[in-house]
């Protein structure tokens, strides 16, 4: 029994496919999808940006900016704190001046595209999301509905990403869906 | 001259022969209901806060203790404070004995006060309907229940079928995100018309030769001594022997006039009215998941509200994110409610305690007196609190009711925390 | 009403949980028994300017402390609460 | 078909080509493409269209835009109901189905008029007089009878199949009126380049001039301002209130004039619009002239009377008498006589009538008359004429229509939202925006602009009507003040005007005019009521939006939820979650289902989905000095890889909440919560480390959802999970009671857990949650079964653990027999105010077992406890918090928290629960009903 291995499950399992309202509003899980939740006990020195930068391949960002490295997208997520995204696992090497923590299985990403992605978010989040304010190179952490959200552009395509925690990923994903209806 | 004693009864008293009478006259003989006084040099007693219970203070204090001469005085309209803005839901189904105790003295006393103040209070004991929502709500209810009827209060632990015959058209579909388990029932609660509360005692005093003075802002205290010698008030200054305060979301102001600092924050609650119609729902309910309660007025409106604003506020009005919280849970409960609509909302100042519970009693200075952090609850307390307070201010201790309801509890840590959020005002 | 935040930007209040009165420091362990009194249970609960503590739970979880007039409701400041910590 | 007998020429905005067909009240009539309900009924000549709310007086048309009194309408569609519906803002459109309220059996012969020959009987507030006798118990009967007469239209209660939307926009400029002022502002703004946001409530834009004649001067504005892109004009949209940071609440009717119904688009929107600055043009309201009978069908607004002709070529009657105090109504008079209706007179009440308006008008062949007023109507089932004052002198008019026009008050609604009062401006006799917050203006017709000087006529006309919807006239105006209920607020309180769906929009200016009048106090001190939102009623389902039914609220799940629900798991309702109350088996309930699992686990293994708990991650170089504070029990000295029970306290001493504490490297802990209370916890260890010890050196950061959390319970787990994971990993030597200990489990490291929440040798696998399901399945394939909450509760309770129902936001850890965990010699949050007399006092509740005198009696949680079983009532000296059946013991035992607990050791109490007239002999033991040294952590 113990030569057993444990299988990975998306947020939402086997239960809700990429759905598509028109060709208005586009939702998809992004799975696999792994996250280091990076937090400074003060500012970062040098060193700090420098170990940052060789972990991760890129520097901290700006408060409410998104900085990419050739393998993760690090969001700005609160004062000296980020989050790491990325496809395969990363590794942050253990530092006196950061605090890292593993949050791969705690967040459901969700890509939302289409012409009405905009609208429908806005239905949600009180943020201003016009391009010309929220950039390709902005995150927001903010609500959506219920919800609380990290959504950024990704730098790939049109449309969001959404990071929700996984427990309300499912009712966040209805939610869409519900707020998508009026499209398709 | 007992006939004549009826007869100058007959003048001022009201009754429907009355009404007929002023008919054949054109209604032209009524008088004032209350007499519109001029502050007189100084009082027995004054009562800052010509709300609901100040007024009542004022009534009970020349009817039950021979106080008679006494001013309330109000800074704006006699009932526009939190009497004159409130959802006007009456029970004493509280947890605590100390609660339950002086609750169903208030309700005993609303009883009768329609008779007692020959002002139709329109006190409507259709009911107040708990719903529960899940099997450690209905503990929580049963235990709630039981202390009631233990200390002889009327209540009930209804089933969900039960509910559902009471009120039918709340949502028992599989689509209820908090189905509905069951629910807490007390017939003897229900609403009464808060408008005439404040009019009808303030009638009822005035009769009985009690000042009641509006438009007269207390603005500081003059002392001597560590006693009060009277009241500062923009329309000049006027002596008492004894203030008492019950001026609710504004009881830090004054009593800071007097050098306290009290347990209390003042928070914004906002309530709502639908557009009359015909009658839809003929009980009160609660829906504590949903944070959520309504009743249906007499004129028709669906009567309503939700949590508190969330936020300390002196301005008498809310914001959206309330509005939208209280609706989606009245669409929730009422799926049938989308097309009715919303016809004014409207805010009050909560003087929110730090234990939830009232402060009525002594305070620190000698001869002053505190009747405040009613929170949102403190509309059915009306006849008792006034009841109790005159008690208190006319004898200078406590009654038993209010004993445990004094300041100093915060020191000695004997609070009485019926919902047990803690020393977090905003979360009672 | 629109909250300042200092990391996110102004945003709707209903992002954030209100927090009490700003203005508490928590006393020495021996402070006197008053003292205590004061800041767990005794308010100012001033009308006009107060400066509260509001944590933006669905934003960067930070408290901050918002000056505001409870009269108007406008908002003239907001800073983190925890002022040593700079920004990045 | 009837035929529209008064549709006339003109009407600028229906479309003849595209007739549509209605009915109201049942009869079938013909309107067009472009029409109000309110339109369509006029050119079919129908002047009845509802009963007033207290003496059901007949009433017609009043007005035409949102401030009509009158004509409320309830509307069928599609199985909904939408009662009190103003005629005037409901769009035709093909099969509209309408009926009138408040009137039966029909609303030409209404049986509730009998009310208006006892008005006399019935004054402002007579139910205040009356009806209190003759027991205390009167009130109750007299008010089903006044509540059936109260009441505007019915209420449907089937559920609303409609849905409904939100959407929050941003725009640096938010202007509040199409109208010739708002389109003006947005030009200019537009211009700037900037995101403009023009709100207007009507069809379409254009504000009072669409009532004009000719509106086409304003049709080059129209469209440039459409031309531009940046600036979003919404149609049929109401701002119904400004609130705090310029936010412009508005809601938009996107579907309610429309044959038909696109079921899956929303149908009605509402609007959170944020702005820079906020342009109120809101424009401003006709006001009534006063005379007895002023309210009866035909009498009606001029400007009102204007657009119904002018936009929709309706006919208000076929004889028209103009009463007017200002210039306004002779336009009125214009219109209808190009229209080909006869004009009686226009009866002006100012002392001389305006040149050269009035020759114009005489021009006209219409008899211009100064110093003339009604002073009644002549009404016999319909309008006949007016009786006048003419310079003293009586004089009689013959009509059906009475045009009248008491001037124009500036709609300053929302530039009070924010808590300003308007300021009366004597000289132009009218009430205009002040006191304005920055960033919000006003322009146009709301600022007085081009508006007559307003002069309201104080009226002696007893039954002149002040506020048509609630049946307010002059003489209750004059008994509110004869009864000393003289401020506005009591006037409107006690007269209830102002107070209907219009909110005394064509009422509050004359009442409060009135009121001062009979006071003696001018109009600026009398002043306004406030003004709240919504402007107009707005519908329930809208402020809703999508957060309704199973979307109130967000459910969360745990990762292994699925396998619940497809696995026989009953859910039930734990705050934001639903969790597995059990797994009954076919023909098993859950009783019996829970009783099973607990057995199970006592004697061999379970596994439980424990995922909901808050998990908490403490890191930092101050992260034992942090927790140390945070928990009242110890925590520095807890050595790395060890774990331990913790309490935490509020600053008030009572306890918040608890959890197991596991120290993972020097400066790095794991620490649970309940599932309750982590929310809280969270917030509660952010704001001491930010805010109370900002100097403290530590991140927390929720784990929660990281980690999916399986207990694996029961003498048998250990050989359970050595099946899994190798024997090595679970030596009780190298893994003792408690610790936490990460072990690979098929491929992924999972943090291991010793604790006990059952009493039993027990494990919790704290697993990357993406694992948790397949980890779970592997446990079950081992052959280990689940068991669910209540199962758990029942273990729990045997071993005397305290959960919610004890942890109650009252109790110590003293009142929860914790009190030898509190370290009262470091210093924690709570640590003071336990030193309190009251908390010390030993009547104070605390913690006990309770156990049935007799084993057959089962005892209900919330039971509560005395000392004697007889009478109705008793002192109560605690109650019980928890209960259960228990396997071990055979019989039913419960928790509770009693007064003076150590001396009422072994006595008998009653368990009391009158709600089902249930009293259970019961003695009070230990809370720990089981194992109480604690042997099976280690069998
Ligand atoms: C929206 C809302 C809903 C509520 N719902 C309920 C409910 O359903 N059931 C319930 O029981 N309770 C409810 N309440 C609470 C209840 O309204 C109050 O607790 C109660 O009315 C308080 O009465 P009062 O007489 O103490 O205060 P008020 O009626 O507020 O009277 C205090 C008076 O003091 C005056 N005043 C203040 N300062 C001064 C001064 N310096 N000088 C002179 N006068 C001064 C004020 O003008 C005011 O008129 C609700 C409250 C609100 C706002
Ligand atoms: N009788 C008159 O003489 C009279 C009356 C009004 C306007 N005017 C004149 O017409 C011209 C234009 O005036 P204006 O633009 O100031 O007023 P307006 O009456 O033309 O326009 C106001 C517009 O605001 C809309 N509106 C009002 N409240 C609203 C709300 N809460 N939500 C959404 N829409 C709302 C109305 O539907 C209307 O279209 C001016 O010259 C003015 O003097 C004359
Ligand atoms: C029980 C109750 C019923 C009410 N019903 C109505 C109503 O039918 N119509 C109305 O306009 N206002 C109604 N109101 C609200 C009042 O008009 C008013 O908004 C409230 O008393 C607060 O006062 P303010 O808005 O003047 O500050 C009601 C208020 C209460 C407390
Ligand atoms: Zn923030």
């Amino acid at each position: 029994m113990s030569d057993f291995r444990l299988r990975a499950e998306a947020c939402l399992g086997a239960g809700a496919p990429p759905r598509s309202f028109g060709s208005l509003v586009h939702i998809t899980e992004r799975s696999p999808v792994f996250a280091l939740e990076i937090a400074g006990f003060g500012a970062p020195n040098d060193g700090d940006v420098a170990h940052f930068q060789a972990a991760l391949g890129a520097a901290p960002p700006a408060p409410g900016a998104v900085a990419r490295g050739p393998a993760a997208e690090v969001l700005s997520v609160g004062p000296n704190r980020w989050i790491a995204i990325a496809d395969t696992p990363m590794h942050f090497p253990p530092s006196e001046n950061f605090a890292v923590t593993d949050l791969s299985s705690a967040r459901g990403c969700f890509l939302l595209s289409g012409a009405k992605a905009s609208t429908v978010l806005a239905k949600g989040t009180s943020v201003d999301l016009d391009p010309t304010v929220f950039t390709a190179g902005s995150v927001i952490v903010t609500r959506i509905g219920h919800f609380s959200a990290v959504v950024w552009r990704p730098s790939d395509g049109d449309g969001f990403a959404v990071l929700v925690s996984r427990s309300y990923a499912r009712s966040f994903y209805d939610w869409v869906i519900l707020a998508s209806a009026e499209f398709g | 001259m007992h006939i004549l004693l009826l007869l100058l009864s007959m003048t001022s008293r009201y009754s429907a022969f009355r009404l007929f009478r002023e008919a054949l006259s054109a209604q032209k003989g009524w008088t004032p209901a209350w007499a519109d006084a001029e502050p007189k040099s100084g009082y027995d007693a004054i009562i800052i806060g010509g709300g609901g219970h100040g007024l009542a203070t004022a009534y009970y204090l020349a009817k039950l203790h021979g106080l008679r001469n006494v001013a309330v005085l109000e800074k704006g309209w006699i009932g526009g404070g939190n009497t004159g803005r409130n959802t006007t839901i009456i029970r004493s189904n509280y947890l605590l004995p100390q609660n339950a105790q002086f609750y169903e003295h208030c309700l005993k006393l609303w009883e009768n006060l329609s008779l007692d103040l020959n002002f139709n209070v329109m006190f409507s004991q259709r009911g107040v309907l708990n719903l529960a929502n899940s099997d450690a709500q209905m503990d929580a209810y049963a235990r709630r229940g039981n202390a009631m009827r233990l200390s002889g209060i009327d209540s009930e632990l209804l089933e969900r079928d039960q509910v559902r015959r009471m009120v039918p058209h709340m949502d028992f579909s599989e689509r209820a995100r908090f189905p509905i388990y069951g629910g807490l029932l007390q017939k003897r609660g229900g609403t009464a018309r808060h408008d005439a509360v404040a009019w009808g005692y303030a009638r009822a005093a005035s009769a009985f030769g009690v000042d009641i003075i509006q438009k007269c802002e207390v603005t500081g205290f003059r002392m001597a001594d560590g006693r009060i010698t009277g009241v500062e008030t923009t329309r000049g200054f006027i002596g008492a022997e004894r203030v008492g305060m019950a001026v609710a979301g504004h009881t830090s102001q004054v009593a800071a006039m007097a050098g306290l600092k009290l347990p209390i924050e003042s928070q914004v609650l906002q309530a709502f009215v639908s557009e009359a119609l015909k009658p839809f729902l003929d009980t009160v309910v609660t829906f504590g998941a949903g944070h959520f309660y309504i009743s249906q007025s007499d004129k028709g409106g669906l009567v309503f509200g939700g949590d508190l604003d969330f936020y300390n506020s002196y301005a008498s009005r809310g914001n959206m994110p309330m509005v939208e919280d209280v609706a989606s849970a009245a669409m929730s409960l009422f799926p049938s409610l989308g097309p009715l609509r919303l016809l004014r909302s409207w805010g009050g100042i909560m003087d929110m305690t730090m234990d939830g519970s009232p402060i009525i009693g002594l305070t620190p200075v000698d001869n002053l007196y505190l009747n405040g952090g009613w929170c949102y609850g403190g509309f059915k307390a009306t006849p008792g609190s006034g009841w109790v307070f005159a008690h208190t201010i006319a004898t200078g201790t406590p009654h038993p009711l209010n004993a445990p309801f004094s300041l100093d509890r915060f020191e000695t840590g004997r609070l009485i925390d019926d919902k047990g959020s803690g020393p977090y005002p905003w979360l009672h | 009403m629109l909250i300042p935040c200092p990391h996110c930007g102004a945003r709707d209040h209903a992002e954030f949980a209100y927090s009490g009165d700003a203005g508490l420091s928590r006393p020495a362990p021996d402070a006197a028994d008053s003292v205590w009194l004061d800041y767990v249970y005794q308010r100012n609960n001033a009308s006009g300017d107060h400066v509260e503590l509001w944590h933006h739970i669905y934003g960067c979880r930070q408290y901050i402390a918002v000056s505001r007039n409870l009269r108007t409701h406008e908002i003239s400041g907001a800073q983190f609460a925890s002022k040593p910590r700079a920004e990045s | 078909m009837n035929g529209q007998a008064f549709r006339r020429a003109g009407g600028q905005i229906i479309d003849r080509t595209k007739p549509l067909r209605f009915r109201f009240d049942g009869k079938p009539y013909e309107g067009f493409a472009g029409d109000t309900l309110a339109s369509a009924l006029m050119a079919n000549g129908v002047r009845l269209l509802g009963r007033s709310f207290k003496y059901h007086r007949p009433r017609g048309l009043m007005a035409i835009g949102s401030d009509e009194p009158n004509a409320l309408i309830t509307v069928r569609r599609d199985g909904n109901t939408e009662p009190n519906t103003r005629a005037t803002m409901i769009e035709l459109y093909d099969g509209l189905e309408a009926t009138s309220q408040n009137a039966w059996p029909s609303l030409r012969f209404d049986l509730g008029a009998v009310s208006n020959a006892v008005s006399p009987m019935i004054p402002a507030g007579f139910y205040y007089k009356t009806f209190m006798g003759p027991t205390r118990h009167a009130w109750m009967f007299y008010e089903a009878l006044i509540r059936r007469a109260a009441g505007l239209g019915f209420a449907s209660r089937e559920p609303d199949a409609s849905s409904y939307s939100k959407m929050n926009a941003h725009a640096e400029v938010v202007i509040v009126g199409a109208g010739e002022a708002g389109l003006r502002e947005a030009h200019a703004a537009g211009q700037t380049g900037v995101r403009v946001i023009l709100i207007d409530e009507a069809a379409q834009p254009g504000g009072w001039l669409l009532r004009e004649r000719d509106h086409s001067s304003i049709a080059p504005l129209i469209a440039a301002v459409r031309e531009m892109p940046n600036v979003t004009i919404l149609s049929r949209t109401t701002a119904f209130g400004v609130y705090d940071g310029l936010q412009v609440a508005a809601v938009e009717r996107i579907q309610d004039h429309l044959p038909i119904v696109n079921a899956r688009a929303p149908r009605q929107r509402l609007w959170l619009i944020r702005a820079q600055r906020i342009v109120l043009a809101a424009g401003a309201i006709e006001q009534p002239l006063l005379f007895e009978g002023n309210d009866r069908p035909g009498v009606m607004m001029a400007g009102a009377a204007r657009g119904y002709i002018n936009q929709f070529g309706a006919a208000p009657g076929s004889r028209v008498v103009i009463a007017t105090n200002n210039d306004t109504g002779y336009q009125t008079a214009f219109d209808f006589a190009a229209a080909g209706l006869p004009v009686t007179a226009i009866l002006d009440a100012r002392d001389a009538a305006p040149e050269p308006l009035a020759d114009e008008a005489r021009a006209l062949n219409i008899a211009v008359v100064a110093r003339a007023s009604i002073q009644r109507t002549v009404y016999s089932g319909a309008l006949r004429g007016v009786v006048a004052d003419v310079a003293g002198k009586s004089a009689q008019y013959d009509c059906d229509v009475v045009a009248m026009s008491g001037g124009w008050a500036p709609a300053v609604h929302l530039s009070t939202h924010l808590g300003g009062k308007p300021a009366f401006e004597e000289t132009r006799g009218m009430f205009l925006p002040a006191a304005l917050p920055s960033g919000i203006s006003c322009v146009g017709a709301m600022t007085g602009e081009g508006l007559p000087k307003m002069s309201v006529a104080a009226s002696s006309a007893e039954r002149a009507f002040v506020d048509f919807q609630n049946d307010v006239t002059i003489k209750d105006v004059k008994l509110a003040h004869r009864e000393g209920y003289r401020s506005v607020e009591h006037l409107k309180r006690y007269t209830t005007l102002g107070m209907g769906t219009d909110q005394g929009k064509t009422a509050n200016i004359a009442g409060l005019s009135t009121m001062a009048a009979l006071t003696g106090q001018p109009i600026a001190a009398t002043g306004t009521t406030t003004f709240r939102p919504p402007y107009t009623p707005v519908s329930i389902g809208a402020l809703g939006g999508l957060e309704t039914g199973e979307h109130l609220r967000p459910l969360r799940r745990t990762p292994i939820q699925d396998w619940h629900e497809a696995n026989g798991g009953l859910m039930a309702v734990s705050g934001l979650w639903k969790r597995p109350k059990g797994y009954p088996k076919p023909g098993e309930d859950i009783l019996a289902a829970q009783i099973r699992e607990a057995r199970m686990v006592r004697e061999a293994v379970g596994i439980v989905d424990v995922s909901t708990l808050g998990k908490i991650e403490v890191q930092g170089p101050d992260a034992a000095e942090f927790l140390d504070r945070i928990y009242c029990s110890p925590v520095k000295n807890l050595k790395i890889g060890r774990s331990r029970y913790g309490v935490m306290l509020r600053e008030d001493g009572v306890v918040m909440d608890d959890g197991t504490l596991a120290r993972l490297g020097a400066n790095h802990y794991y620490v649970t919560t309940t599932t309750a209370q982590a929310a809280k916890v969270l917030a509660h260890m952010e704001y001491h480390a930010q805010v109370t010890w900002p100097e403290l050196r530590v991140s927390i950061i929720s784990v929660s959802d990281q980690f999916g959390a399986i207990a694996v319970a029961g003498p048998q787990s250990q050989r359970l999970l050595a099946r899994l994971a190798g024997a090595d990993a679970f030596d009780d030597a190298t893994f003792p009671y408690p610790s936490l200990k990460s072990i690979s489990f098929g491929g992924v490291e999972v943090r291991v857990l010793r604790a006990s929440y059952s009493g039993e040798r027990a494990y919790e696998l704290h697993v990357p949650a993406a694992y948790a399901l397949s980890l779970w399945e592997a446990l079950l394939e081992a052959g280990a079964k689940p068991y669910g909450v209540e199962a758990m509760a029942i273990l729990r309770i045997e071993k005397g653990h305290v959960a919610g129902p004890e942890i109650d936001g009252r109790t110590t850890p003293a009142d929860l027999g914790l009190a030898k965990l509190v370290r009262m010699d470091k210093e924690f949050i709570g640590r003071r105010m336990l030193q309190r007399p009251g908390i010390a006092d030993a009547s104070r509740p605390s913690l006990v077992g309770l156990a049935p005198v007799d084993e057959a009696s089962r005892i209900r949680s919330g039971a509560q406890i005395t000392l004697t079983d007889v009478g109705k009532s008793a002192p109560m000296i605690g109650h019980v918090t928890s209960s259960c059946f228990s396997p071990v013991k055979g019989h039913p035992i419960a928790l509770a928290l009693i007064s003076n607990a150590a001396e009422m050791r072994d006595k008998i109490v009653f368990a009391r629960y009158p709600l089902r007239n249930e009293t259970v002999a019961v003695r009070v033991v230990s809370a720990v009903f089981y194992d109480a040294e604690g042997a099976r952590l280690h069998v």
